[in-house]
């Protein structure tokens, strides 16, 4: 950030910062910034009359620890003055002042950025914070229910799956499970996941049933509706036999998951859209799937039963996303903020899923273009972010989560829905600063 | 009590080192037995061969009328004094005594009272409680005598026991350790490298020289008939005088003097033959004049022995050394002349006594 | 080496123990300066940073959100709050049971195990026992834990293809005990070279007394050897003590899991601070952990002089 | 004779039962980096070389060994440089309150270690603007491993007979010529441990380099070897096998060297 | 080379060990000065005081005409030799011989050559490449002294260089090391605890007893006339026969005998005091039969000491030993009579030597 200081007087040194790095975690979006954003946007500012020159500070880490990094550098006054962080941070980073309102580092410029026009308001709402917009959004995602047609056959289950209820889930994995399929259901559950477990478990379930983390300021609690999500657990790690116990301790029992479901020995799997494009994808993946495209199947997660989910809906699904934020302690807001709006710009984001990288941008002008040729991709841009749900962007509520995962494996390992979620009511009161803040 | 007898023992280290070679040795009942050699010889491992500590390479080991060569040193029922004593530091005296009935098993009253009983033999009496730490260099020597006692072994072992006390304490220690060895009776074999030490105690002795036994005999044997020069050189509180020569008819030409020929080499030595004339500074009569038959030279070192001086005379470049009864000392630089006397100097022909 | 009429460790002994002073004439000033560099780098690196995190303890820091802006002192709050979690307690109980597991009985026990039986060999069988042992030490543990993990997969795991089982998954149905012989396996080397060299020091004679006396192995062990090394033992354990009670590699493994039936300390600070943020409850955690290190220390220096 | 052959039958076993608990593990190792597709399953390896070029590609791989090489050797030589002064000084002059200092030390240095100091240590060097330098890595890896390395150090230094350094000091000798050309090489074996432990901590050192190296050009492969994760989180065996294999590497050659060049030897006790 | 003085020279050690109480002591330039006294009386404090290595607690250590009590060691310009001899085992003989040279920063040829020189010298031509780990004890003490020499001190200092050596490698030595020493020239002060050593090689020594000197004297003063009862203990191969007696008119009574006032005592007792009578075994005249004035009892002991026999007599349950020449020696149990020389035989009142 102070990078500039040491700069000759007319060249602004700029630095940018991402947790990704070639030949390592995100490399392609490291190559994007080092071999396209860089020269592009130095050239494009030339044009202008501006020297600028942006040194790309890669990382590849786990996102804890990216994200205690970036905490002591910005703290500490230092950091990049563009740089990446994850959406659920954004209000934790603003309360400790990491973050300012754009408009406030930049000025007008950024609220007058033409790509919000493109964004949904959903989207946008990852970057906002009380009611202000702290960064740019970088992309979204969204979760379903993938499954295996080629063991729904052999099971007698319809290629087209789409449940209406958990119920109908649960119906679907006893057929699997009479057909002689290892691990008929797998719903991410316990600690050993991590944040997996909230944002593809019990998140959406509680969705499902209609309830939500915060609501009106207030924790939600031993909830009926916690109860009911922490009940289907129940129901498949609970001696039925349609889940597999076990795995949801292991501590890579979330990689040994992707190897089973590629493996054909998975029946249904709750997953992000991240399973399609880094896991399974025939020609990245980690854990490839030659015929990903023909027998994966994916399907919209219901609701307990139909209207029961939050809103009334029938279906419902959980997103995350990053954000691409302008350093407060930038000694040049304005030049960062563009070089992070040219990230964003369409060719840029045309560039950046170019050759198999297609994620979901943040843009639906662009979306439409590049998603074209995915259709699970454009299954989730069109189906799945219209009804999806976010995470409350506060600083407790990593501990929440954990609380939550918790309440998970206790499941899992016998102890009712009604006592998991009462110890789960305990704890959030020791979190959140007692009972008043928690209703139930 | 018993004999100890030894038969072809040989050992060989890994790593190839022929510590004993074949060697035949018999220890009868009783006997204090000393083995003198010099560092490296073997001393050593012969001692820990019989204790069991190393296994023989080949040969047998005889104690008694059993052979324990197979058997565990712990089987053997022999005791063992190590150079350092290897008293256990944390052990008070009572307990270092007592611990090898602790291993047998005697009750702890029963072994209390013996090793009291033998402290008190050892004059240990007020010292049953201290720890081998606080104990002089001669006390600690008892205390191992005690432990060892306290087996009631059929033989003794003791490898250097006093080359860690200082020269007095030595003194005493010896004294005491022969008397205590003769009242008890029990055969014991006494390594040292010190030969006024092993002269002084042993019944019997032998002289070790990488791995072989170069002589066995009482000492007196030993000091006056040496074997061979190997022996001479080594034995005596001053080394033997070892001189060349030749027999010229029925005299020796020796480092230019005339010398007689010895009593005990009479008419058995050849016109012309190399020889090496040997006599202790002891047996070489000392006059400040010059006399028929003596080694004349001038005087270059004169040391004190105490009630006797050591005098070095370089007779023509060779160093010929004579024990000089005090009052008759020269100065260094006088002529003086030494009559070796014949009926103590000998002739050695390849480094083999004459007559064998 | 020619004769030495003293064996050499009663002279060294002795010698230590009379001429303790001063032997290089350095001088109070010079050793002074002779220590200044470790000193500097020590208070600067260490003691100031160790202070620090006791006084972060005292104060509701955190990493993110409006109490890293301005974090305020909360008194021994968060101590109380350690001391009233069940948690902590249970991270406390999992770590004694590690480091007594792991460190006083496996490495210490295993370390010497390996000293002993290698204790008077040479050649290439000690070479090759060494040079594994050792190589368990000097491994990075990002690397080992990998190995570990590919050793006890579930699925997989080669111990599961040697004993030709299915489905045996230690690290899930006994996470302790795996963490155990895991730190067990990686630690043994310090405690067999240190080992090694205090059997180094026993006396062959005393050793050969009590053989001579009829002793078997473990009365040897018991009645010469240990009462010889007792000193090398205390300091062992210390050493090692306090390295596993610190020990963060088991996270690598396990991750604290599977519910946290493995999250010592360590890495219940870990996560505390790292994942959760609460970077003055861990500091404060961190003290605590501190002050139980002291105990263990001092207990060690008691049974250490007491017998003296 | 039969219980000597039973002992020695149970000697080999023990020996045989060792060597695999300590080999088992390690075979992972020595066959995923050859193999194409690796799993956390041990299986012969085809051989393949494709790792290895896979992991020559990434940019940062092999400058991550050279800096971790750099940061281990630079630490190793400053622990050992200055734990043998100041053990010296310590084992030689009763300096007051000298054991009570040690176990002080030795009793911070374990939460210098841990997660909590990081925010102090962080914050250390940014002021003294010690961020992003290797020497300030160096310096501050240094301060946490020294009292371990002095505690240790001075056994060793106790241990050694005084008459050498009696002996040069009547000739003349300073008190550095001596620790030069007497005490340093009579106590090498020690060093060479010291080092090799000192070299042996940073090398997985992760946290600390991470933090306070912001420039991939000069981070350690501990942090590079992070970086072969997913964006999930997964790892990618294939890579992570294979570098794990090249980043194990230099610690055991550095080890074989030592061990061979100058022994192994601890010594321990608190002697008083 | 110079003179040695100590003046009123204290040293207490921390911990309260006054292991050096006001002494004084003068040692003329050029001098061999034998420090002997038992273990623990302080013989290492004095010389490591004169060398500087501990500092003194009082009283002056003056070198040459420099009071140099307050200067470092190396100041001092003294050489010592240590004794295990402190060679580093880490150079080879030629640095180690060079490694005074280094520190006075002489150039690496010139003191490769000084090395070679000393080296040769000393016999050592063909180790200079060797580590003093591979060389013997013998070998190991010449090297030692190489170094000594290389530095050209003004004294040498050597605590008890011999004690290391074998027996026999301890003989050569002592005769080896005297001989240097005399062609050289430097004051040298040599600590030993043994006796026969000191005697041997010393011009003067000193009896020291725990801080203090009790004897100054040559070699023959100390031994034919010790002034105290601990000197007469401590000196001789075999220790003095110190008796308690009582003076009856012109005789002494013995232990039941009757015996003559040794000549230098004559005149100087009054009846009816209580003495202590000393003689030297060396100096009783043994005899099989009975003769007037002679200790007489049953043979107890009898060792053997080459060419001579220490035979130790139970005088009405006192022991008295005698040296009687081989060929005469008694069997144990015999009668025997041991005849004190009254020219060499004394008297100690309170401990003190009659006259002083
Ligand atoms: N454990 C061993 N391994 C190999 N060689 C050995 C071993 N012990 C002794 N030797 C060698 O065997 C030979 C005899 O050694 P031993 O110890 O018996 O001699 P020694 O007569 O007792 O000598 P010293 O007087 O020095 O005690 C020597 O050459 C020695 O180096
Ligand atoms: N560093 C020390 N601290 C305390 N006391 C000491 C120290 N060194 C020696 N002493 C004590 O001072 C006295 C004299 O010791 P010194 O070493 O001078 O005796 P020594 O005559 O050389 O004996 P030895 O013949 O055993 O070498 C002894 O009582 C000894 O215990
Ligand atoms: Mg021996
Ligand atoms: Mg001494």
């Amino acid at each position: 950030g102070q990078s500039s200081d040491g700069g000759s007087g007319d060249t602004i040194e700029l630095t940018i910062a991402q947790n990704s790095i070639a030949g390592g975690k995100n490399a392609a979006a490291a190559d994007y910034i080092t071999n396209w954003v860089i020269p592009k946007f130095e050239a494009a500012e030339k044009a202008k009359g501006k020297t600028v020159k942006v040194k790309f500070v890669p990382s590849g880490v786990d996102d804890e620890q990216y994200k205690t990094k970036l905490s002591l550098d910005l703290k500490s006054g230092k950091g990049a003055d563009v740089f990446d962080l994850d959406g659920i941070w954004a209000g934790e980073f603003a309360e400790a002042g990491y973050l300012k309102p754009l408009s406030d580092v930049v000025g007008a410029d950024a609220d007058n950025w033409d790509g919000w026009a493109q964004i949904p308001q959903s989207v946008q709402g990852l970057a906002t914070y009380n009611g202000r917009k702290y960064a740019l959004p970088v992309g979204t995602d969204g979760r379903v229910l993938y499954f295996n047609k080629t063991l729904f056959q052999k099971a007698g289950l319809p290629a087209d799956w789409q449940p209406k209820s958990w119920q109908e889930i649960l119906d679907a994995g006893d057929k699997l499970k009479a057909a002689g399929v290892p691990v008929p259901i797998q719903i991410n559950a316990g600690t050993a996941m991590g944040e997996a477990t909230t944002m593809q478990g019990v998140l959406p379930l509680l969705a499902g049933a209609g309830g939500q983390l915060q609501q009106d300021g207030k924790w939600t609690g031993a909830s009926q509706p916690l109860k009911d999500a922490l009940g289907f657990y129940e129901k498949i790690y609970g001696g039925s036999g349609l889940g597999d116990p076990k795995l949801q301790q292991e501590a890579k029992g979330r990689d040994k998951s992707f190897q089973q479901f590629a493996g054909n020995e998975i029946g249904i799997l709750l997953e992000s859209d991240y399973l399609w494009r880094g896991v399974l994808n025939p020609e990245t993946g980690v854990a490839k799937m030659a015929d990903r495209d023909q027998s994966v199947g994916y399907a919209l997660i219901p609701a307990e039963e139909p209207g029961k989910g939050i809103n009334g809906q029938d279906f419902v699904s959980m997103s995350g996303g990053a954000l691409r934020a302008v350093n407060p302690n930038s000694a040049h807001p304005k030049e960062a903020f563009e070089l992070a709006a040219f990230t964003l710009s369409p060719d840029g984001l045309k560039e950046e899923t170019k050759n198999g990288n297609v994620r979901i941008t943040p843009r639906t002008d662009v979306n439409k273009e590049i998603l074209s040729a995915e259709p699970l991709l454009t299954y989730i841009s069109d189906k799945v972010v219209p009804l999806t749900a976010f995470r409350p962007p506060v600083a407790a509520y990593t501990q929440v989560s954990v609380a939550l995962q918790e309440a998970t494996a206790e499941v899992v390992s016998g102890k009712t829905p009604d006592q998991a979620a009462a110890d789960y009511q305990a704890k959030l009161e020791g979190i959140v600063g007692g009972a008043g803040n928690v209703a139930s | 009590m018993s004999a100890i007898e030894l038969r072809g023992l040989t050992k060989v280290y890994p790593g190839g080192v022929k510590a004993l070679d074949s060697l035949d040795l018999a220890i009868p009942d009783g006997e204090f037995f000393a083995l003198l050699g010099p560092s490296g010889c073997g001393k050593t491992t012969l001692l820990r061969t019989i204790a069991g500590l190393e296994t023989a390479t080949g040969g047998a080991v005889v104690i008694g009328d059993r052979d324990v060569t197979g058997l565990q040193p712990g089987a053997r029922d022999i005791a063992m004094v190590f150079q350092d004593y290897a008293l256990f530091p944390h052990m008070n005296v009572t307990d270092n005594i007592a611990y090898p009935l602790r291993i047998k098993k005697v009750g702890k009253a029963a072994r209390q009272q013996k090793a009291a009983e033998v402290g008190a033999r050892l004059g240990l009496e007020q010292l049953m409680d201290r720890r081998p730490g606080q104990l002089s260099g001669g006390q600690q020597q008892r205390v191992a005598l005690a432990r060892v006692m306290a087996t009631q072994a059929q033989a003794f072992l003791f490898d250097e026991p006093l080359s860690n006390l200082d020269a007095r304490l030595r003194l005493e220690a010896r004294t005491f350790l022969k008397k205590l060895q003769h009242e008890l009776g029990v055969t014991t074999v006494f390594v040292t490298h010190d030969q006024a030490e092993a002269l002084a105690m042993a019944d019997r002795m032998a002289v070790m020289e990488s791995g072989h036994i170069r002589q066995i005999g009482t000492p007196a044997e030993v000091f006056q008939r040496p074997a061979n020069t190997f022996v001479a050189g080594f034995i005596g509180s001053t080394p033997m005088n070892l001189l060349d020569g030749v027999v010229r008819g029925d005299t020796l030409e020796v480092s230019g003097c005339k010398l007689a020929v010895p009593q005990s080499a009479e008419g058995l030595l050849h016109d012309g033959e190399k020889i090496v004339y040997g006599v202790r500074p002891e047996y070489n009569v000392y006059s400040a004049g010059p006399v028929d038959g003596s080694l004349g030279g001038n005087v270059s070192i004169v040391e004190n022995l105490g009630a006797s001086y050591l005098v070095t005379l370089d007779v023509n470049g060779v160093l010929v050394q004579a024990v000089v009864p005090e009052g008759h000392e020269p100065l260094i630089g006088d002529e003086g002349y030494a009559l070796p006397r014949r009926d103590r100097a000998l002739i050695y022909r390849d480094g083999e006594l004459v007559p064998a | 080496m020619a004769q030495a009429t003293l064996p050499p460790e009663v002279l060294d002994d002795a010698k230590a123990r009379r001429y303790s002073a001063d032997a290089a004439g350095l001088g109070r000033l010079r050793a002074g300066a002779f220590v200044a560099p470790a000193l500097a780098l020590i208070s600067l690196f260490l003691v100031f940073p160790a202070l620090w995190v006791l006084y972060l303890g005292l104060s509701n820091y955190r990493l993110t959100g409006a109490a890293a802006a301005a974090p305020q002192s909360v008194g021994f709050d968060n101590f109380v709050k350690a001391l009233t979690d069940p948690e902590f307690w249970n991270s406390t109980w999992l770590t004694f049971e590690f480091v007594l597991g792991s460190a006083v009985i496996g490495q210490v026990v295993l370390g010497f195990l390996l000293a002993w039986i290698m204790r008077d060999r040479t050649g290439p069988l000690k070479r090759i026992v060494e040079g594994l042992v050792i190589l368990a030490w000097i491994l990075p543990s990002a690397v080992v834990s990998f190995l570990w993990v590919a050793l006890l997969d579930r699925d997989d795991g080669t111990l599961n293809t040697l004993l030709h089982s299915q489905d045996f998954a230690p690290l899930l149905d006994h996470p302790m005990l795996s963490i155990i012989v895991f730190n067990t396996w990686r630690g043994a080397a310090f405690s067999m070279m240190l080992y090694g060299a205090a059997l180094g020091n026993v006396p062959p004679s005393h050793l050969e007394s009590a053989r001579l006396a009829g002793a078997s192995g473990w009365q040897q062990l018991r009645d010469v050897v240990f009462p010889h090394i007792r000193g090398h033992v205390l300091t062992n354990l210390l050493l090692i003590s306090l390295w596993t009670f610190n020990d963060f590699t088991p996270f690598l493994l396990t991750a604290g899991g599977p519910d946290g039936k493995t999250e010592v300390l360590a890495v219940h600070v870990y996560q505390v601070a790292l994942q959760g943020g609460e970077l003055g409850y861990g500091a404060a955690v961190s003290t605590v952990i501190l002050l139980i290190n002291l105990v263990v220390a001092v207990f060690y220096l008691r049974l250490l002089r007491s017998k003296k | 004779m039969t219980r000597f052959v039973l002992h020695r039958i149970g000697f080999y076993v023990l020996i045989a039962v060792l060597l695999a608990f300590f080999t088992v593990p390690l075979l992972w190792l020595a066959s995923a980096p050859f193999t194409s597709d690796p799993t956390y399953q041990v299986r012969l390896p085809d051989f393949t070389s494709e790792n290895f070029r896979a992991i020559l590609d990434n940019p940062y791989a092999l400058g991550s060994l050279w800096n971790s090489v750099v940061l281990a050797a630079g630490t190793a030589v400053l622990v050992v440089v200055f734990a043998a002064l100041a053990a010296y000084a310590l084992s030689r002059v009763r300096l007051p309150g000298r054991d009570a200092l040690l176990y002080t030390l030795l009793l911070l240095s374990s939460i210098i270690t841990g997660t909590a100091a990081m925010v102090p240590l962080f914050q250390l060097a940014v002021e003294l603007h010690l961020i992003d330098s290797q020497l300030g890595l160096i310096l501050i890896m240094t301060g946490g491993l020294l009292p371990a390395a002095i505690f240790m150090m001075k056994d060793f230094m106790d241990s050694t007979p005084k008459s050498y350094e009696e002996s040069a000091r009547v000739f003349g000798a300073s008190p550095l010529q001596i620790v030069r050309h007497v005490v340093v090489p009579l106590v090498r074996p020690g060093l060479a441990t010291i080092a090799v432990w000192a070299v042996a901590n940073v090398w997985g050192n992760f946290l600390m380099p991470y933090l306070l190296l912001s420039d991939v050009e000069k981070q350690p492969a501990a942090v590079i070897m992070y970086t072969l994760y997913t964006e999930g989180g997964q790892a990618n065996i294939k890579l992570l096998a294979t570098f794990g294999l090249l980043y194990s590497v230099p610690v055991v050659l550095m080890y074989l060297f030592v061990s061979k060049k100058y022994g192994f030897r601890f010594h321990g006790g608190i002697k008083r």
